[in-house]
């Protein structure tokens, strides 16, 4: 696949952010920005029409780094403010992007309740399983064991499962990717963008810096396309389940599951029905309007 | 007030107290007639003890004063409780078959109405209060038929024969009331005017929607949640986007994201879904995206009492997220200043693209008070500030460009050639980053500087408090929000008493304009804050901001309102010098 | 201060800055130095620029002062930001491999080091760095010995061969300074004292270990994080239960519960996430469960400058949670101070069951300091106050007793005898909710005025603040906490250019003593306050407690901390009458 | 089942709180607080060995109406709250009642992390789809289509399915139970209390006065109890998981999962496992100690 499709009217330097990354040479975010540029460029979607939006952590600097409108938020709160961006005004593109910390951890609640709506957002969370803008400590996804600054003796806390939770709160589009696979995650999150409702893409990015068990080297030989298990079948709810639960020698990444006939939330919001986008309706009530408001209180 | 009459209901939760209450209001209001109506209640669903007062008179009516003339008990235990309070003149109308009154007051007409008998058996509870207001109307002097109507109007979707009931047993009481009961003296009077009844939350979200807020957002929380639910109940005609949210802090964050699309976006909620809102706030102001949220003050501190009033959360909006930053908060002063404000705070917050913070409370939020329709005038000034919805220049654009105003023209997204990033960290005038790389103090400085410029801007655009009554009263009270009503009314009695009090009510609290409250405080011979809480949060957020002491206070902490009678014993005991820290006690014991 | 000896190291975040500045600091303090370094970083993991400046004197040393004596560039952007600072007699050591000085000031000498030629090609980034140490120290007199000793401490874990090599490497570019380069005139003096050296953050910790914290959890968030870091590394060697929980909002409760069950518990934040806790600390007061909370501060709003320095959290401490409550609030005035603190706090907490809050911010709590070990005194009165642990008596038991000192013995869960319910809601004396069934006004006033009675309690326990310094001299400097340091050092400096200054440094926030503060102001020729935020929050929060309005103000919000001559030209400048309010500029451009 | 276990030392009166309950009339919590006095009635339960701790809401007033020692906390913060009363004394019984917004709205993070972590708590979620104290907002587990004050239109937004929800989450014991079942619901509460580990219960309790949705008469016919499937195997997760899914004519209760091979966090801190609880341990830190302590830093 080329970073560019043929008939896609812009290229990944159209999507270059005003400043370069600062994350650590090899840090996997690298690979996600690169992707989600290609994603946006192979399916020739304008800048403008874009919003990136981000917590906080090494990841959540994202939308600094990329030319499309931004919104660089609370640590954990980037998917409720996302929400409140597509209602305003569903014409245009929210992608939210974070880490394992910002969107497990402290967004935990937004995460489970945005994907109930089925909000029509596509989330990447960036998943190094550790903190790493506050110097590594553990995260809801470091496993049992793992030594960090905030669990020297080890952690003793079962991580938690994205797909398996994105699964049970009813997301509509559940995949994982990996950084070090960048055409597949590129592929990966053009069918989110693509999909209608909440797409959801755990991506292993590796933290070069402070996670020094689920490196490059330690995902390489484990990661497995489902793509290539020609059984594998993303519209049954009940495999997806199933295969979200290994975790060892192989870890599955692909789409677990895509349904596309729930709707999403702004789909069935009447308010939204016609008159376009709300934050281009005009404001102010009719004087009639007004006069009935006031009726219904004589 | 030269003239008014209060009725009492009181029963237990689940009793039906709220019927007879709307009952009574919309008669009184289509008479012509003001009302105010407060219900005092109880956080439970049923049982326990809901006592509702409704006062009307020709005359505005901001409080429920401090006289019952005539109590309706719908359980012995509100005859046992509120019988004892009665003054001369006032008379009591309960079931007989089920109440008996005990040591009734010298001058207390009691009126007993044989309820099995007048309903021939069948008694369900609505009937059971229907009878009291039919036999009450008779009493005033109101002619049968506008309860009639009323009865129709509730009954409609019931069907005739329920509305035949109704109206049945209700006129027998009427007719039974003729015949067994003194009239009040006066009858109730009657003008030409037809008054709207509503509650300052109803009034709230009614201001939202004038100011053309597109997204509401809230989680429940008493006593905020009558805003959610108008605005829930108008959402499809008036086209906003209502959502409950999984809770505030994602109720905050939601809003900002709608405001930053560019809707006007608001939300309401009380002390303790605040809390977890001001980290939001701070983003609000770092993004400089305006938002509005409104903050229904109960009993605190922590769940405290919820059904309860108090003006207890002025210091947490003042301490409301940490750092410096700029933002304005009003305290509407009525019912109708609720539908005022509104609009009026979110043309400053989208001028000075921070956060806006309208700060009610109990007694006013679930007040209900009547109102001259054409004051709810929905045609209010909109002005967004520097927004731009459309391509027009600004170029090359900087989100945050260093400007005299500290104001940056605001780009919604979406527009081509605006792109930028809206950040929490600190940033440059591009929205890029300073925290990152090489932070740099002057640029830090230079940020910091330009987001305060606005708050000069916002004490312009805020007009000071104006001083009521005679420059050279003997006392100058001094109230802040809610309290408006019940200090002129106390105004007005200490007036009979010959005590001369002016009269001076804070509506904006940031910015406060401390000079022009000196300038006018410099020239009382007395001043004496009265607030509902207990360390007197206004007396220590004026002095912080002036270094004005007042020669008194007067604070009530007890959950309940100040009565007006509550303020003039206050008021004459500091004159005579036994205290400088009044705190009345509350005789209704709801 | 007599003498002392600045060093700084600059670079790249990632270059390792740190580890020549642990070198130099284990040395000075075993050469019976006392120091301080401050670490100005940004909020990144790589690049960037970090520059640490390590200060060592015989005497106490509270702030990194105004002067660089010797400069370390490990990269090019080092050199060209920070040369230009020098003064003359300072010199700067750098490898010439790969850096060069463009336009030194006159009398800085400029010693290039030939990095590949001493380390014979072999050049880790480890070697360049110690490279710098070993010609450092020769220049400031210091025997190689001690390097060498540290070196190998170091490198223990790597093995012999490393160590041989650095301390190899270490030994070329000391003799090589030695040789080539004019050590500095008086060398780097030596006492018989040894001193431990550590963070703010780190005594924090270790004063919870000290008052017997047996239940720490937090949220990571920076600067407050190393007191987590310590916690987790000592937990099994102290028997403490460390937690790093989901969010702030779990960790304010978590700690609750834990101190609810009778354990002292503790967490640190910052201010986002204080934000998130203030409900929490409603709760707290509400249910009489003493915690401590740790805010340190760093520059907002917002997300703000997660690496920079402010004193701009005061006012949401003050605000924190609705409603009126009982409450501590100390900001710690030095590192030692940090460990001293925490158990007054938790004492306090105790008695009066009540939140405790601890004040610090970036400075302090990242700042690295040494002092005199036996000051870390672990053996701290320890007073839980009325706690029952164990049946003894206060029958029948009623959690909420109303007593004169509004203090009711509280027992823990789990004992025979004295169950009970601890509400968020208003309740009784023994606990049960008054905001059902019949919520009584008397009751509610009671309970308020109850927890309130603690304040008086809380007041006597907390000393009010001293002056320090000549009654009669012609300034009177005000600071809070951790100011208190580069206070001292600006009036040291105004000595000597014969101004007379004395210190008012604010330890206990709330309660103030506000009283015994205007006692001293009064005597005052001239009041300057000098805070390190944007609007004077505690010029502010002293006003609305003694109406006290300082002469001028000192303030900064830059994000770096206030170095000694900001504080001396703003005092002279003010003293000339040219302005009363002074926003030093900051020249080091990290 | 008899109120009273024939070994028993106490009978359900010892466990009647100081008030009686303000609920309204015919509400489904009334049964559940009567369940669990049954259960630890039969397990001879000292009260004072108890903490029932809640949060804000109708169901959360529970702790007030039953002689144990009891915490009535903030809305949505009782398990966190419950985790650090266990952690400091786990000698303690703990018990966790609420409401469905409580636990699932506003709590939902506390939730998540409380079951990933294993705390040795019993949950018991009073469920009536509906916020009650609020007089009836849409909750978390209200169905889509369903009109309340916040939706009068009826909702829009896909319920979450708390038993999919608590199995994705690790917990160590989940069930349903429904409070018009007294003796199927105290036999899963003795259950819950006596499994070493997170316990969940999810139990039906129909709100009278505001949802009228879900109603008695409506519950009734459908739920199905899991024990009287024989085929059914609650230590498979994934025989749970599918299990789960069913919503509709048939609605399962009872015991869906249980595994007693995972460790519980108190179980699983080598700083509990010995010198007793936290709570009781002396204060203070002995000289020696602060030296070490101190040489550290030299
Ligand atoms: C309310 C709040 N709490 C804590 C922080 C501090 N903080 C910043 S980023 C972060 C977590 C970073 O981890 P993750 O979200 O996984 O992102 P990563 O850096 O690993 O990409 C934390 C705890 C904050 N900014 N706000
Ligand atoms: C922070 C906060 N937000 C909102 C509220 C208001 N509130 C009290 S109970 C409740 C929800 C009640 O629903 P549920 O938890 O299902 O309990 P139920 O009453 O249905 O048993 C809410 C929103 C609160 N007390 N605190
Ligand atoms: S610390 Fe880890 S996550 Fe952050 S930039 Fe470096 S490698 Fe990436
Ligand atoms: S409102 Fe509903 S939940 Fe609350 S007590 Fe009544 S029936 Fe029960
Ligand atoms: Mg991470
Ligand atoms: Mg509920």
């Amino acid at each position: 696949m080329a970073t560019v499709a043929a008939q896609s009217q812009f290229t990944v330097t159209d999507y270059k952010g005003k400043v370069d990354p600062d994350w650590c040479p090899g840090c996997g975010d690298f690979g996600v920005l690169a992707s989600l540029k290609s994603a946006l460029a192979e399916l020739s979607i304008a800048p403008h029409q874009v919003v990136t939006i981000s917590g906080i952590g090494c990841s959540s600097n994202l939308p600094g780094y990329i030319n499309t409108y931004g919104m660089h938020t609370l640590h954990g709160r980037a998917l409720a403010v996302a929400t409140g961006v597509k209602l305003a005004n569903h014409d245009l593109h929210v992608i939210v992007t974070g880490g394992d910390g910002d969107g497990f951890g402290i967004g935990g609640n937004h995460f489970m309740h945005t994907m109930r709506r089925n909000v029509d957002l596509t989330y990447l969370a960036m998943d190094n399983q550790i903190y790493g803008l506050t110097t590594g400590q553990v995260s809801p996804t470091s496993r049992i064991g793992m030594k960090t600054k905030s669990t020297p003796f080890g952690s003793v806390e079962g991580p938690i499962n994205p797909i398996s939770l994105a699964l049970a709160c009813g997301a509509s589009f559940i995949a994982r990717a990996y950084s070090g696979e960048p055409k597949h995650l590129t592929d990966l999150i053009k069918q989110g963008i693509l999909h209608k409702g909440f797409s959801f893409i755990d991506v292993f990015s590796p933290c070069v810096t402070y996670n020094k068990d689920n490196t490059y080297q330690w995902f390489r030989p484990r990661v497995k396309k489902l793509e290539q298990d020609s059984a594998y079948d993303p519209t049954n709810w009940m495999m997806a389940i199933e295969k979200a639960q290994l975790w060892g020698d192989e870890i599955p990444i692909g789409k677990f599951f895509e349904s596309t006939d729930m709707p999403s939330l702004h789909g069935s919001e009447p308010v939204l029905f016609e008159g376009g986008p709300l934050a281009l309706r005009k404001l102010g009530i009719s004087r009639e309007v007004g006069r009935e408001l006031a009726e219904e209180l004589m | 007030m030269k003239y008014s009459f209060a009725v009492s209901i009181g029963g237990a939760a689940g009793q039906g107290v709220a019927t007879p209450g709307n009952i009574f209001a919309k008669i009184f209001a289509r008479r012509g007639l003001h009302l105010y109506a407060y219900n005092a209640y109880q956080s439970i669903i049923r049982g326990g003890h809901t006592f509702l007062t409704i006062r009307a008179s020709p005359e505005k009516v901001t409080c429920f004063g401090d006289r019952i003339d005539l109590l309706i008990p719908l359980n012995q235990d509100t005859m046992d409780r509120h019988l004892n309070l009665l003054k001369p003149g006032s008379a009591v109308v309960y079931n007989s078959d089920t109440i008996t009154p005990h040591d009734v007051p010298t001058g207390v007409r009691v009126c007993p109405l044989p309820v099995g008998e007048l309903t021939g058996g069948s008694r369900t509870k609505v009937e059971q209060n229907t009878l009291g207001v039919g036999a009450a109307l008779s009493m005033m002097g109101v002619s049968f038929q506008p309860l009639a109507d009323v009865l129709t109007e509730q009954f409609k979707k019931k069907g005739e024969a329920v509305i035949q009931e109704n109206v049945g047993v209700a006129r027998a009481a009427y007719q039974y009331a003729g015949q067994q009961f003194e009239p009040f003296p006066n009858p109730l009077p009657m003008t030409e005017n037809k008054y709207a009844v509503l509650t300052g939350n109803m009034a709230l979200a009614m201001g939202g929607a004038a100011a053309g807020v597109k997204f509401y957002c809230a989680y429940p929380m008493s006593p905020s949640t009558g805003v959610l639910h108008w605005m829930a109940a108008h959402a499809r005609k008036l086209g906003i986007m209502v959502r409950q949210v999984e809770d505030e802090i994602g109720v905050i964050n939601m809003a900002i994201g709608a405001g930053h699309s560019g809707c006007r976006a608001m939300c309401a909620t009380s002390g303790g879904g605040f809390a977890l809102m001001t980290e939001g706030l701070g983003m609000s102001a770092m993004i400089e995206t305006p938002v509005v949220v409104i903050d229904v003050q109960r009993a605190g501190p922590s769940t405290g009492v919820p059904t309860k009033t108090e003006q207890g959360d002025l210091w947490q909006m003042l301490g409301a997220a940490f750092g410096d930053y700029p933002r304005v908060i009003g305290a509407p002063t009525d019912i109708l200043d609720c539908f005022k404000m509104v609009p009026e705070i979110f043309n400053i917050a989208d001028r000075f693209q921070c956060p806006g913070i309208v700060l009610s409370d109990l007694l006013l939020s679930e007040g209900h008070g009547s109102i001259d329709p054409n004051d709810l005038d929905f045609n209010v000034p909109i002005d967004r500030g520097e927004l731009i919805t459309e391509p027009n220049g600004h170029q090359p654009y900087k989100r945050y460009e260093i400007t005299k105003s500290g104001v940056s023209p605001r780009a919604i997204p979406g527009l081509p050639g605006y792109i930028h990033t809206a950040a929490t960290d600190e940033h440059d005038e591009d929205g890029v980053l300073i925290s990152d790389e090489f932070t740099n103090p002057v640029k830090r400085r230079q940020m910091m500087e330009k987001r305060q410029r606005k708050v000069a801007g916002i004490e312009a655009a805020v007009p000071p408090p104006e001083l009521v009554g005679p420059r050279d009263a003997s006392v100058t009270l001094i109230g802040w929000g809610s309290t408006e009503g019940v200090i002129h009314e106390a105004i007005d009695l200490l007036a009979d008493e010959g005590i001369t009090a002016n009269h001076l009510q804070i509506r904006w609290l940031v910015p406060l304009h401390g000079e022009a409250i000196l300038d006018i405080l410099r020239h009382s011979s007395r001043t004496i804050i009265v607030e509902n809480n207990y360390s007197g949060q206004f007396a220590r957020y004026l002095r912080s901001e002036t270094s004005f002491v007042p020669d008194g206070c007067i604070r009530k902490y007890d959950g309940e309102p100040f009565m007006p009678h509550h303020i003039v014993e206050a008021v004459k005991e500091q004159m005579i010098g036994r205290t400088n820290l009044s705190v009345p006690a509350h005789e209704i014991m709801v």
